[in-house]
């Protein structure tokens, strides 16, 4: 059966004794919208977009599971690089939106973009009235760069390998 | 009583119905909010509400009431409508009636019957008949079950809280509460009568045996099976929406001001200090001194309630009859005994 | 049913050629990768030995077998190890008698799970309607898993042993046309729930089952929703956002490699395939 | 409790049908507990007959909340069906990925480096004691007391902030990948999680003195609800319900060994009892023993890589594999059946509360109202668990 536990005041008592213990002890309420608690740096708050590195491989739209991203894309006639080389053909972005609602934040696109345009920031305050503003388009996207923090040194015995 | 200007006998027994009306809704603000609210958050390590009304949400109550009062308080279809409307009335007309004879100094008392006790622990059963007529009316399962387990343990606690009573009255030799606040205020123990003799000395089984009951007859936490949120999710008070609502909240935590109040006339010698007896001094502090001992009541009987787990209706049962009971009856063999001897 | 058939067969053809397309471009690491599945997609797995994962039987599960057989004698078709547990196939009329033995004889008192299993390939419907290719793409011959099985539909059970810490896997044949089982609810009680989820998503019934009705669908739902005909209704409403629709350069025609619409009909792996497909392109453009 | 009360064949079978036909008779009253009710974890419906507070019958009716989890897997790939799988129980959801991602690499025969197994148990640990903590608080609060649920919460806290520094999700991680981690552990998250795991100690000690050794919640638990060993196996249940029934049986301990624990000691908790207060006190233990265990292995862990060498394209050979694991609610197992393709062709996913809810129709005969609500929080479910 259970250890003895030293002898305490019966459990009735005891109970009493740890409430009063707790109400003298500070309480932990963050008052939010005055005080403000800030995720930590890998927090999966928003997605990011780096346009220029885009190249509408559609990889992500494709691999994500609950099918919330839709991208428009075009393709334009760039000059050669070097002079005399062959007309380079890039691929733009016309429309990239991830439609929050939809989105579980399980960073299988950031993943598997093989350009690195998609990048997570903590951000979590982007809540909206209407449900349709939740479908954030390029420029948002763009907006939430600015929030993406530096990926934080990894922890001692950790092979800093690939990426 | 002689007052400054002649006032006819009309005014007077006015002020005093204003005065007992006004005070049971602020006790019970005062209560709700000191305990109810602070208390329990500061016991949960939470800082309860902080934004209605600026410092620490003073305002909280007072705006729940306004809104209660503004919500539509709808009626069941198939309730018994009339039943259904008198039903908080009843609960919160006994809490009413306890502080006609609850003293608060030496005048400001409604009627000084010489039967006080005797009266108060009468009229605060009523609560039992609002009770059920609230859970009858709803035409709800729950409430239904929630008021049969309310009328079953409140009668069931009559009994020991008579008991606890009893022992005072035998110690006070009178039943009329400026008599026992007397007999506390110019009594002695053993012969040293620095602080009176507070009925809490000789009558410590009676004081716990009180509380036990008063937390009883206020269906709260260990006995709060009839209003027991995660089965009957609010019993007897379901179906009630609105101002009726706030009648039965009121009438919960005005019946909590009116027990503690009884609790520290009775053990704590109510309005009396010990040695301040000219009567313009006495009604002055009275009130001040009863509210500090009610609130010393009161933080005794919530404390109980934020911590403990609340027992089956059985148990619940079990523990009034097999055991408050016949402890009532050992402390009232006791108080005789001390009586005679001393 | 006619042309879904043939629609199968033409299918197959053509994913047979994608797969060897597939392994010719792929990168180094996936490339031979692939082609081991390859050659084991092309050689279906012979009846009795599923060449690759038929490891010998260690010595709790020789025990195991040779109890299950002392007791019922012809009644296990096949016996196969899978990761190291235990799978048996048993005859459907041996099934009940299955319980009672591993309950008894193998001391096996915890149940653990009853379920079917539908062995028949689903029909892809992503290559035409709307284009959508994101779900995997499975072979499309019908294959049985470890210990084989008769027909399309199969029971399975995993019952286990709390103090000899073994367990073992029990299979059992339910043909098509009249699916049904034994019940196990007078051996393992427990079973009642199981038998009623199976009942319900792959319409399996279970003789001398006391109450068969909904576990979790609605009382008025029809069709079983675990079957591999039935069809997933969400992935069919809306259009799939991984559908390219980028029209090629005016006046410019470019070959299939462009990433327009050589990527509609390969298939998930096609995915990554384009990106290499984008990636040449980048490449020997930039 | 001895059920003096007959069970009728006749009530079982038309009770859970969701239009109940039969006519009421005078002396019973059937009650709707759920599918919305505070009591019960979501959305179970329990349709209970009474006669007068006493239970006659009750049938849980499930499936308010069932997502077809064993369809969706046959429509996606292997790394969409990991962020899949960590919602079938919710409050332990990275424990939800390992049997199936251990499964996985066991067909494709990849192992994980030492290190992500290491930060896979230590992760796993991590998810049983959030749990758990939980559930230390909720059983006061089904049982009346108001206070303890926010010890509980309050001291979860820290363990969730520790999960969301390490994978980035408090709840949902998707940390897990075939072959390893998805990234390496933050700076300073060792000596993070070693406070962490002493606050974790000491709460254990507040929540024991607050509830355990409670008179008024002895009273209300103890030989309420008992499971005998024998009926418990039978109906399946598993976990710490199994082992307050004095079944000493630990998947991580007896089970085929998986991540680190056959490197680990620990002791595994049972009490003889088999009643509702057993069921707290072994949840209890089992807390304690998961601080400890955490704090051995962030000793022992190795440094190294994270993830294993694996293709692009996850494509996993043909096979069948059936991988168990002692999740916090029990035993989780997943029957693996796999074609070569990118995603697997069927997954059976065995859940351990589905197993532990089904022996509520034998557990409650007979039992007082409020002693249901008791058992319904000491069994302690999880709705996504039972509908998947």
């Amino acid at each position: 059966m259970p250890k003895l536990p030293k002898p305490k005041a019966p459990g009735l008592i005891g109970g009493l004794g740890v409430t009063f213990k707790t109400m003298l002890k500070g309480s932990v309420t963050v008052q939010y919208p005055h005080e403000r608690e800030d995720p930590p740096t890998r927090a999966r708050g928003v997605i990011a977009l780096k346009e220029e590195n885009c190249t509408v491989c559609m990889l992500c739209a494709r691999q994500c599971p609950d099918w919330c991203i839709y991208i428009e894309g075009h393709k334009e006639k760039r000059p050669p690089r070097r002079e005399g080389g062959r007309e380079r053909t890039v691929s733009l972005l016309d429309r990239f939106d991830i439609d929050y609602a939809l989105c579980m934040y399980c960073g299988i696109c950031v993943e598997v973009c093989p350009f690195d345009a998609l990048f997570w920031s903590p951000e979590y305050e982007y809540s909206e009235a209407k449900i349709a503003d939740l479908l954030h388009d390029k420029e948002k996207l763009g907006e939430w760069m600015e929030t993406v923090p530096e990926p934080e040194p990894l922890e001692v015995g950790a092979e800093s390998g690939k990426k | 009583m002689e007052l400054a200007v002649d006032v006819g006998w009309g005014t007077i027994l006015a002020i005093k119905t204003i005065v007992v009306l006004a005070i049971i809704p602020l006790g019970a603000i005062i209560l709700g909010y000191t305990f109810l609210l602070k208390m329990m958050a500061h016991m949960q390590s939470r800082l309860g509400p902080m934004d209605p009304g600026g410092f620490h949400g003073w305002f909280q109550l007072f705006g729940d009431g306004i809104k209660f009062i503004q919500k539509e308080d709808v009626m069941p279809a198939e309730s018994d409508r009339r039943i259904f409307a008198i039903a908080p009335a009843v609960v919160v007309i006994s809490t009413f009636l306890v502080f006609l004879v609850i003293p608060a100094g030496p005048d400001l008392v409604v009627s000084n019957l010489d039967v006080g006790v005797f009266y108060a622990l009468a009229v605060s059963s009523l609560a039992v008949v609002g009770v059920l007529m609230a859970g009858w009316a709803s035409a709800n399962k729950f409430a239904l079950l929630g008021a049969l387990r309310a009328g079953a343990q409140l009668i069931a606690y009559e009994l020991p809280l008579l008991l606890a009573v009893v022992g005072v009255v035998v110690m006070a030799g009178t039943m009329s509460l400026q008599g026992i606040v007397e007999a506390q205020q110019n009594g002695a123990i053993f012969g040293w009568d620095g602080i009176g003799n507070p009925f809490i000395f000789g009558q410590i089984i009676g004081f716990a045996l009180f509380l036990v009951a008063a937390q009883a007859e206020l269906t709260q936490t260990p006995f709060d099976m009839p209003v027991a949120e995660s089965e009957l999710v609010a019993g007897y008070m379901v179906e009630y929406t609105g101002f009726r609502f706030l009648f039965f909240f009121i009438g919960e935590f005005g019946t909590a001001f009116a027990f503690a109040a009884l609790a520290a006339t009775l053990f704590l010698g109510g309005w009396a200090i010990p040695h301040v007896t000219d009567p313009g001094w006495s009604n002055v502090l009275g009130p001040i001194v009863l509210l500090t001992k009610v609130m010393l009541v009161a933080f005794l009987m919530f404390w109980v309630r934020f911590t403990y787990p609340r027992l089956r209706e059985d148990q619940l049962q079990a523990v009034a009859w097999k055991f408050l009971i016949p402890i009532g009856l050992v402390n009232i063999l006791i108080a005789g005994a001390l009586k005679v001897a001393f | 049913m006619a042309d879904d058939l043939e629609r199968e067969q033409s299918g197959a053809a053509e994913e047979v050629s994608v797969e060897q397309q597939l392994a010719r471009t792929d990168e180094p690491a996936a490339a031979e990768q692939a082609r081991a599945d390859a050659d084991e997609a092309d050689a279906p797995p012979t009846e009795e030995q599923a060449e690759g994962e038929s490891r010998p039987l260690d010595d709790t599960e020789h025990e195991l077998l040779a109890r299950l057989e002392r007791e019922l004698g012809d009644g296990i078709v096949e016996s196969a190890d899978a990761f190291g547990m235990l799978v048996v196939r048993v005859k459907p009329d041996a099934w009940r008698r299955a319980a009672e033995v591993s309950k008894r004889e193998l001391e096996c008192d915890y149940l653990s799970f009853i379920s079917g299993i539908d062995w028949q390939p689903a029909p892809r419907e992503g290559d035409e309607a709307g284009g959508d290719t994101s779900s995997p793409v499975q072979p499309t011959e019908m294959s049985f898993g470890v210990g084989g099985s008769a027909g399309r539909m199969q029971v399975f059970a995993h019952v286990e042993s709390t103090w000899r810490h073994w367990g073992v896997t029990l299979k059992t044949d339910v043909d098509e046309r009249d699916p049904h089982a034994e019940s196990w609810v007078t051996t393992y009680p427990g079973a009642d729930w199981h038998e009623r989820e199976c009942w319900e998503m792959f319409g399996i019934a279970f003789h001398g089952h006391p109450s068969l009705r909904h576990l979790y669908l609605p009382s008025e739902f029809e069709g079983h929703p675990l079957r591999k005909d039935y069809p997933l209704l969400a992935r069919v409403v809306k259009p799939w956002p991984g559908l390219v629709d980028v029209e090629p350069m005016p006046g410019e025609d470019t070959p299939a490699a462009q990433n327009g619409n050589a990527t509609a009909d390969a298939d998930k792996g096609g995915g990554a395939e384009a990106a290499q497909a984008a990636d040449a392109d980048e490449g020997e453009s930039s | 409790m001895s059920a003096d009360f007959a069970v009728d064949r006749q009530a079982w079978r038309h009770l859970a049908d969701a239009q109940v036909n039969i006519e009421l008779d005078t002396g019973d009253m059937i009650l709707n507990l759920g599918p919305q009710h505070p009591a019960t974890h979501g959305t179970l419906r329990l349709v209970v007959r009474l006669d007068g507070e006493r239970v006659i019958s009750a049938d849980p009716v499930i499936g308010y909340m069932h997502r077809g989890y064993e369809k969706l897997t046959e429509f996606r790939t292997y790394p969409q069906i990991t962020t899949l799988i960590n919602r079938i129980d919710w409050l332990s959801s990275f424990a939800n990925e390992v049997p199936f991602l251990h499964g996985a690499e066991m067909l494709m025969d990849i192992e994980a480096p030492p290190r992500a197994l290491y930060i896979r148990t230590i992760l796993t640990e991590l998810s049983r004691i959030a749990t758990f903590m939980l559930f230390l608080g909720e059983m006061g609060l089904q049982v009346g007391a108001l206070t303890p649920p926010f010890y509980g919460f309050r001291d979860r806290e820290h363990v969730l902030n520790l999960i969301e520094a390490a994978t980035g999700g408090r709840f949902h991680p998707n940390f897990n990948r075939i072959g390893g981690l998805k990234d390496d552990l933050p700076w300073g998250w060792i000596n993070e999680c070693r406070n962490g795991m002493k606050v974790v100690l000491d709460a254990c000690d507040t929540l024991e003195e607050l509830v355990a050794e409670n008179e008024i919640f002895e009273a209300r638990t103890r030989s309420i609800g008992i499971i005998p060993r024998e009926v418990g196996a039978e109906y399946g249940v598993s976990g710490s319900n199994l082992r307050a029934s004095g079944v000493d049986w630990d998947l991580r301990r007896d089970g085929k060994p998986y991540l680190v624990y056959p490197e680990l000691d620990f002791k595994v908790w049972t009490h003889p009892d088999g009643d509702s207060y057993a069921r707290y006190w072994v949840r209890l233990q089992e807390t304690r023993e998961a601080a400890r265990m955490v704090i051995q292995m962030l000793d022992r862990i190795p440094s190294g890589p994270i993830m294993a060498k694996v293709p692009r394209i996850i494509k996993v050979p043909e096979g069948e594999v059936f991988v168990e694991t002692e999740n916090p609610l029990g035993q989780m197992a997943y029957y693996v059946i796999s074609k070569g393709a990118t995603g697997p062709f069927r997954v059976k996913i065995r859940s351990a509360s589905f197993s532990n809810v089904s022996i509520l129709p034998w557990l409650l005969r007979g039992v007082y109202v409020p002693d249901v609500i008791t058992i319904l929080g000491s069994l302690y479910f999880i709705l996504g668990d039972i509908d998947r």
